[in-house]
């Protein structure tokens, strides 16, 4: 079982670490404004879920475990509402979600 | 005398450094805020890396701990963070009625209006 | 009787909330003048006590001294405090109705809390035994003169107070860097702890590295605050702009008590002997006051807005201070230390000269002047007994303190300084004269008022300043029995 | 292990630094200056100062952020001069580091624990505050009890900065807001317009509140205190001003009574420090207000603790709505 844990929370600690890392990347990256905004929001979201999770994992049934929950619930709602409200300001501001690449940076 | 021991006061000193050059030469009142702000921010590095004990724990009393970190120096940069805070408030407000007096908030430009009159 | 210490920083600190409580905005003038008036009879008691009984420490938080923050009052805080405190007392009874006309009068009430809480910051400072306690009161005190300088009327005060914010708060953060270093050295925030453990520090052939850095942020900062003459940028532009009562108010105590942790930082932490032969702290000093003296006097000469003509000489006069410190003799520091007194009498009364002044016709070019000799005869006579205590006339307070320090640059045998010091006050004269030139003897070209002579409000405070100009010229035994006593506590290190 | 987070913290510090230096658009210097408050908060934990760290995230991320935020949306976003005399500059900075680093040649190594600051004075607070104050937080211990006259002067300068903005800016400046947004027409800010948003920061809004309250009352176990409650309980409201408006905002508190509970939230503390004297104690000697002496530390630190917290909130949302009311005022 501890090993079991302890393998589980390696795992997604590191899925959580190659996310963020990709995440910063693509921001770097990717060709316009509403791509850029998926690139954060994929760190935003599941790099920190992934993290949250594994640390969960290794710290058992204690207070610690219950604070990181409810740094993950705060991050599900807020992180989306975050990314949404960036989104449709840019749409309102004129920006149009398109695939050609490279307009303007 | 050997770098390793010191390094941390250096990059503190470094980052102050950077601040500093920010304030003196940006002629743009809100840089030069935010310069003063990196300043002291770093000046606060220095105050906590002389805090640390290796090996040591957050001075919050806990069964099984024997080595804290100095508490003292953070409750002095508790203090200074918040004199940080009301300096940049004041000075943000001056600013903001500088821009509404002047109309601009770079030096050079409100200096050219003032000895034009 | 013993709470004296605690309880004179205390009625400033807690009067200005009860200013902001108030729906009636006398009432905000009220309970600061109120305040003042207790503070000042506060600091005269713990001044007499302090001569009689010798220092008072008082334990803040019943913690005894290196663990918690203690109050020590030697004599040369009672005296600070009571140039603080007696200003200010005068200040905001001169204030009710030069305020009324400066400021917007939905900011009264914020404007009088300001003022009690700069008060008590300064009061704070002088009166705390704890270096980094110094640190907050600095900058309460900072915090709220930038805010009080920015309400000035004109929007070049917005310039000046940012000017003075930027540059007060690098000067602060050196101080901060300067205690930091210091605390890393001994463990202890405690002044007198401080100086005890300083001295014990190992020290190899070129002293201690930590210890003269700390030395060198400290009096950089310090000199950032006091106006030492090449950073000395801030001041004109503060107190000409700034609204009248803040300018008489600043440039009566503030720079004094810069000079005062100057003094409380270099004699009682670090060692007259370590600052002195070590650093040379007196061959620091030296350069930048005898340029103060005659670099501010020659500008002032050329000004011709007043306010700024005597904020130019508050350069010179703190060049007159610092000089008197870097003698390092104990004729010299009680030259300093005196005219520490007297310098806050007459700028205070010129100061209020200029506030009465700019209250009736406006703003106080030279070309105001003209005329007023006969048109406001009391304020002008003020002025004439203000400027010849500034140029150090006999019977005067001026006098005193130069006197004092000319005999001690003799005792050294510093020839070439005696002649500056002279030169300084020659300066002096032709930079008060112009005024006095045009204020009786260029009778103004458009019909004559009659006399408009300043309120009496405005009178009587001006008139009890330079009263005392007049007395301490005269009978100056007691301002100088505690600049003497003060001097030789500090060459002594601070221990008595 | 610690030394690798220690060192790619400082790397990420420089680096943030220079980059301030050299960018000239003010928005994205806004935003690496709260990136390098983050950083060095995460530096403060990682040399345990947890409850410092606490409060730079909240300060320089927070607050200061937000601030500097409106205070660009008031005037420009572009930041228009070349540095000026950038050698003599550099000059003065150089050497000032220069005598910097020359200092800490005699300074003890990092983390050293025969460094005489751990020696003389710190001891006693790690072995007898427990004893003395009985909090488990020995920085609360300290910052409220030991030293709770710097807390005073402390929370003075958050009144003097409220008051300062108050004295230049004025109650009227920020009451005409309302009335120049309904000349331009405009009910709402656009914020509003956003249905995500607005039932998200409805459902967060008392979380927040209530997490503030947790950090109020919780100091004495862990990190956190009046001041970092106070910035906490401030962002609540001005989460509520940018969904609903400053006008709706100044409804439900308004500038002046903020400026009444700041007042008497000073007064709070010091009226304790009167209590203890009147009760024959010095200043601010919590033993002497109740016959327990531990009772009277709780009972003292809890009433000073309120004082910070509520005068915190109520300046820092006072000099929000005083600022985020110049929005505007030139178009």
């Amino acid at each position: 079982m501890e090993t079991f844990l302890v393998l589980a929370s390696t795992l997604c600690i590191s899925m959580g670490v190659f996310l963020g890392i990709t995440g910063a990347i693509g921001i770097f990256r990717m060709p316009n404004f509403f791509a850029r905004l998926h690139a954060a929001s994929v760190t935003d979201s599941g790099c920190a879920f992934m993290l949250l999770f594994g640390l969960m994992l290794q710290s058992g049934f204690t207070l610690a475990t219950i604070k990181l929950c409810f740094i993950l619930l705060f991050f599900l709602i807020s992180s989306p509402t975050a990314a949404h409200a960036l989104a449709k300001t840019a749409l309102s501001c004129g920006a149009q979600p398109t695939s050609s690449p490279r307009e303007e940076r | 005398m050997n770098i390793g021991a010191h390094y941390n006061y250096w990059v503190a000193i470094f980052l102050m450094m950077t601040g500093f050059y920010v304030v003196i030469t940006h002629g743009n009142l809100i840089k030069k805020l935010i310069g003063l702000n990196l300043f002291t921010t770093s000046v606060f590095i220095l105050y906590i890396s002389l805090a640390k004990v290796k090996g040591g724990t957050a001075p919050i009393i806990a069964p099984g701990i024997e080595v804290y970190s100095n508490p003292l120096p953070h409750v002095l940069i508790l203090t200074a963070i918040v004199v940080g805070v009301a300096t940049t408030a004041v000075g943000l407000a001056l600013v903001l009625l500088i821009y509404d007096r002047y109309g601009t908030i770079e030096e050079d430009e409100i200096r050219l209006k003032d000895d034009s009159l | 009787m013993n709470h004296l210490a605690a309880i004179q920083v205390i009625i400033p600190l807690l009067c200005a909330p009860l200013c902001m409580l108030l729906r009636w905005r006398t009432g905000a003038w009220l309970i600061a003048t109120l305040a003042t008036w207790a503070t000042f009879g506060v600091s005269l008691v713990l001044a007499r006590t302090v001569i009689l009984n010798g220092a008072i420490t008082y334990d803040m938080g019943g913690w005894p001294a290196p663990w918690g923050i203690s109050y020590h009052v030697d004599i040369l805080s009672a005296f600070v405090v009571l140039i603080v405190s007696g200003v200010a007392a005068l200040t905001l009874a001169f204030a009710y109705k030069s305020v009324q006309r400066e400021i917007r009068p939905e900011s009264l009430r914020a404007f009088y809390a300001l003022l009690l809480i700069c008060l008590a910051g300064l009061l704070g400072i002088a009166l705390t035994g704890d270096a980094f306690n110094i640190y907050v009161f600095l900058e309460i005190s900072s915090l709220s003169a930038y805010a009080l300088i920015g309400m000035g009327q004109r929007r070049r005060a917005l310039r000046a107070a940012f000017q003075y914010l930027i540059m007060g708060t690098i000067g602060a953060t050196f101080i901060l860097i300067g205690i930091g270093l210091l605390y890393s050295l001994t463990g202890t925030l405690n002044i007198q702890d401080l100086a005890s453990r300083v001295e014990m520090i190992p020290t190899s052939t070129y002293g201690n590295h930590t210890l003269i850095t700390a030395f060198a942020f400290l009096t950089v900062g310090l000199s950032l605050k006091l106006a030492l003459f090449p950073l000395h940028l801030w001041l004109p532009n503060a107190y000409t702009y700034a609204p009248s009562v803040v300018t008489i108010f600043l440039a009566a105590t503030a720079t004094k008590v810069a000079v005062y942790m100057l003094l409380r930082f270099s004699f009682c932490i670090l060692g007259q002997r370590f600052v002195f032969e070590q650093l040379t702290l007196g061959n620091i000093l030296l350069l930048p006051s005898l340029a103060a003296i005659l670099v501010a006097s020659l500008v002032a000469i050329f000004q011709y807005d007043i306010k700024r003509m005597l904020a130019y000489s508050s350069i010179a006069q703190i060049g007159y201070m610092t000089l008197g410190i870097s003698l390092n003799s104990h004729a010299g520091l009680s030259a300093g230390i005196l005219h520490m007194f007297n310098h806050a009498l007459m700028k205070g009364a010129l100061f209020m000269v200029m506030g009465a002044v700019a209250y009736r016709t406006g703003s106080v070019y030279l070309s105001d002047f003209r005329g007023l000799g006969r048109r406001m005869p009391w304020t002008m006579a003020a002025f004439v007994f203000g400027g010849l205590s500034l140029m150090g006339v006999p019977l005067t307070a001026g006098f005193i303190s130069k006197w004092i320090l000319l005999q001690a640059t003799l005792e050294a045998g510093w020839w070439p300084v005696t002649a500056i010091i002279l030169l300084g006050s020659l300066l002096a004269v032709i930079y008060i004269w112009r005024v006095v030139e045009t204020a009786y003897f260029n009778p103004r070209h458009e019909i004559e008022h009659g006399t408009e002579e300043a309120p009496l409000s405005m009178l009587l405070p001006m008139w009890v300043l330079i009263g005392a100009n007049i007395y301490f010229g005269i009978d100056t035994s007691i301002p100088l029995h505690m600049a003497e006593r003060a001097a030789t506590i500090l060459m002594s290190g601070g221990t008595l | 292990m610690e030394l690798i987070i220690d060192i790619t913290l400082l790397t990420f510090l420089g680096l943030t630094a220079l980059a301030i230096n050299r960018i000239d658009k003010l928005f994205c210097i806004i935003m690496l200056s709260g990136i390098y408050s983050l950083l060095c908060a995460s530096l403060f934990v990682s040399m345990d100062a947890v409850d410092v760290a606490f409060t730079e995230a909240a300060v320089g991320t927070g607050i200061a952020t937000v601030l500097l935020l409106s205070t660009i949306g008031a005037t420009d976003t572009q930041q228009r001069s070349a540095p000026q005399r950038p050698l003599f500059a550099l000059l003065v900075v150089c050497a000032t580091g220069a005598i910097l680093v020359y200092g800490t040649m005699d300074m003890p190594a990092f983390g050293d624990p025969d460094a005489p600051i751990h020696h003389h004075v710190a001891p006693r607070y790690l072995e007898m505050s427990q004893q003395e104050v009985g909090s488990d937080n020995i920085v609360t211990s300290i910052l409220s009890s030991y030293r709770g006259f710097d807390t005073l002067g402390e929370t003075v300068v958050i009144f003097t900065a409220g008051l300062s903005v108050v004295g230049l800016i004025g109650f009227r400046g920020m009451q005409k807001f309302g009335d120049r947004q309904r000349a331009a027409g405009i009910t709402q800010d656009d914020m509003g317009k956003h249905l995500v948003l607005r039932i998200v920061i409805k459902m967060f809004i008392p979380l927040i509140l209530l997490f503030a309250l947790y950090v109020q009352f919780h100091g004495d176990f862990g990190p956190g205190g009046g001041f970092q409650a106070g910035v906490i309980f401030a962002s609540g409201f001005i989460f509520y001003t940018l969904m609903f408006g400053l006008d709706a905002a100044m409804r439900v508190v308004s500038p002046r009574t903020l400026s009444y509970i700041a007042a008497l939230g000073v007064l709070t503390y010091g009226g304790v420090g009167i209590t203890t004297l009147l009760m024959g104690g010095n200043f601010l000697d919590y033993n002497v207000l109740r016959p327990d002496p531990l009772q009277g530390q709780h009972l003292g630190i809890f009433l000073i603790e309120l004082g910070v917290g509520t005068t915190v909130f109520s300046i820092m949302v006072l000099i929000f709505f005083a600022f985020s009311s110049r929005k505007g005022l030139r178009q």
